[in-house]
């Protein structure tokens, strides 16, 4: 934990437009995490890429539905934990194509999953009771 | 979000300014990209110099953009890419499929 | 809820100068919760007393024990909900000298809970487990 | 925190500006007036006009200024107080402790 915040817990309601207003949270909490601000970007990019999936596909855009955001400081010089929760069944995440093969290069779709897994140091996936699915995305802090 | 259509001889221009994202800018510039094909434009530039972010949404209306124009046996080149944007092309290897260039005068000359 | 926020819960450490990171979060919160901006002043002060107080009595300043804040925004036009937990016992709420007494206006201390009870419509105290003290102010949006 | 000592004939004027808040210029304002207290000064004015927050803490180091002007035998006046300060302390009714002018002029002719 840097500067005394340990984490932030975001309760958002499943509509598009909340990205903007995670992603305001999201740069508070850069400067609080010690977060390297040349990367603030893409992650910020990442999380709203998990963050649309999770209102998409997770719950549907059921306004109703409950997205959680948690954006958890860590250790100085340690990692950060960023996971976002829906309350949906989760997908086969072994299963998704590569959109950089040629075959799938002119998919519109199918880039968000693969753009995380660039920018961020882990993704991992979860679930909890009792229900919800969750994509957890680990940054080293150090790294720039 | 920014659109403006200039006419650089039989070249379409098209600038586009602010966010090409889900749920906003990314179906408009789809919108505005079929009015010209519906017109029979064949070459068409997208000027993406005041695109301020752009998203995997985004990202994909430009592939769409891209496959529209040639199903109307057009050609859409892409100009004046931020380096955030030209990042994300090269790390999603979009930059094998379209032709991009530094300036907008580039891009209509090529034709 | 108003704009699809729902709720905002911060972790932090038990430091004095976290209060100006949580004034941070709650200057956001006030946009997206429909809080009018002439009162944010004064429940940000608020909120500054109790968490403070969280700081200094319920946690005796140890920085591993952890301050909760919890912003709730309800619906719109109705009222919102913000509640600063700290690890401690709590107090003896009804027993608390009254400041603006004559006897008392020398005293350079006690005017911290008189001052949320100002600015906020409604004051509560409250206990969870396993254990934790919880001081909850209630925020009538449409009040200016 | 800022900290101005003036002297204003046997007037000492100090010029506070910034926050007066728990652990950042609480103590700070109590240490600068003791120094003058020590000193033997008598009349004391603290102009408020440049202090953008205070909190209870705050307000305390104003009560604790002024108890320990009295028991020095010295007297402790406000000025220049903005509608935010003024109001805590009329809804705490240290307005009844304290002589509050608009000005430092007005504060340091008033003695
Ligand atoms: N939170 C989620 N819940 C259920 N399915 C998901 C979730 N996130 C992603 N998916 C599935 O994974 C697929 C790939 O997601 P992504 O890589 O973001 O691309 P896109 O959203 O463009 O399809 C989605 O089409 C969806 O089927
Ligand atoms: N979270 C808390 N846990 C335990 N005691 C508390 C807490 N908050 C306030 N108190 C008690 O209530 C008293 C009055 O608090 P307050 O009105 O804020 O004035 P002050 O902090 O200046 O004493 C404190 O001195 C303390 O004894």
């Amino acid at each position: 934990m840097s500067g005394g915040l340990k984490q932030i817990i975001l309760q958002v309601a499943s509509r598009l437009e909340i990205t903007d207003t995670v992603d305001e949270y999201f740069r508070l909490f850069v400067k609080s995490a010690g977060i390297s601000p040349d990367r603030a970007d893409w992650i910020a990019l990442s999380i709203r890429e998990a963050v649309n999936n999770a209102i998409l596909y997770g719950n549907k855009q059921d306004p109703s539905k409950t997205v959680e955001i948690e954006m958890e400081a860590g250790e100085e010089g340690g990692t950060a934990m960023i996971r976002i929760w829906d309350e949906g069944e989760g997908f086969d995440i072994g299963n998704l194509p590569d959109p950089t093969k040629e075959e799938n290069l002119l998919r519109p779709h199918g880039r968000g999953i693969f753009l995380i897994r660039q920018f961020v140091d882990d993704v991992r996936f979860t679930c909890r009771n009792p229900k919800g699915f969750g994509i957890e995305l680990l940054i080293v802090k150090g790294k720039s | 979000m920014k659109f403006e259509v200039l006419e650089k001889g039989d070249v379409t221009l098209m600038n586009i300014g602010g966010r090409i994202t889900l749920g906003s800018g990314d179906i408009k510039m789809r919108d505005k990209l079929l009015e010209q094909l519906d017109k029979g434009k064949k070459k068409i530039v997208l000027d993406l110099g005041e695109v301020s972010f752009i998203d995997s949404a985004g990202l994909g209306e430009l592939v769409a953009a891209y496959t529209s124009a040639r199903r109307h046996g057009a050609q859409v080149k892409l100009a004046n890419l931020t380096k955030k944007i030209d990042d994300l092309l090269d790390i999603t290897r979009l930059s094998s499929v379209f032709e991009t260039f530094d300036s907008a005068d580039d891009a209509v000359k090529s034709f």
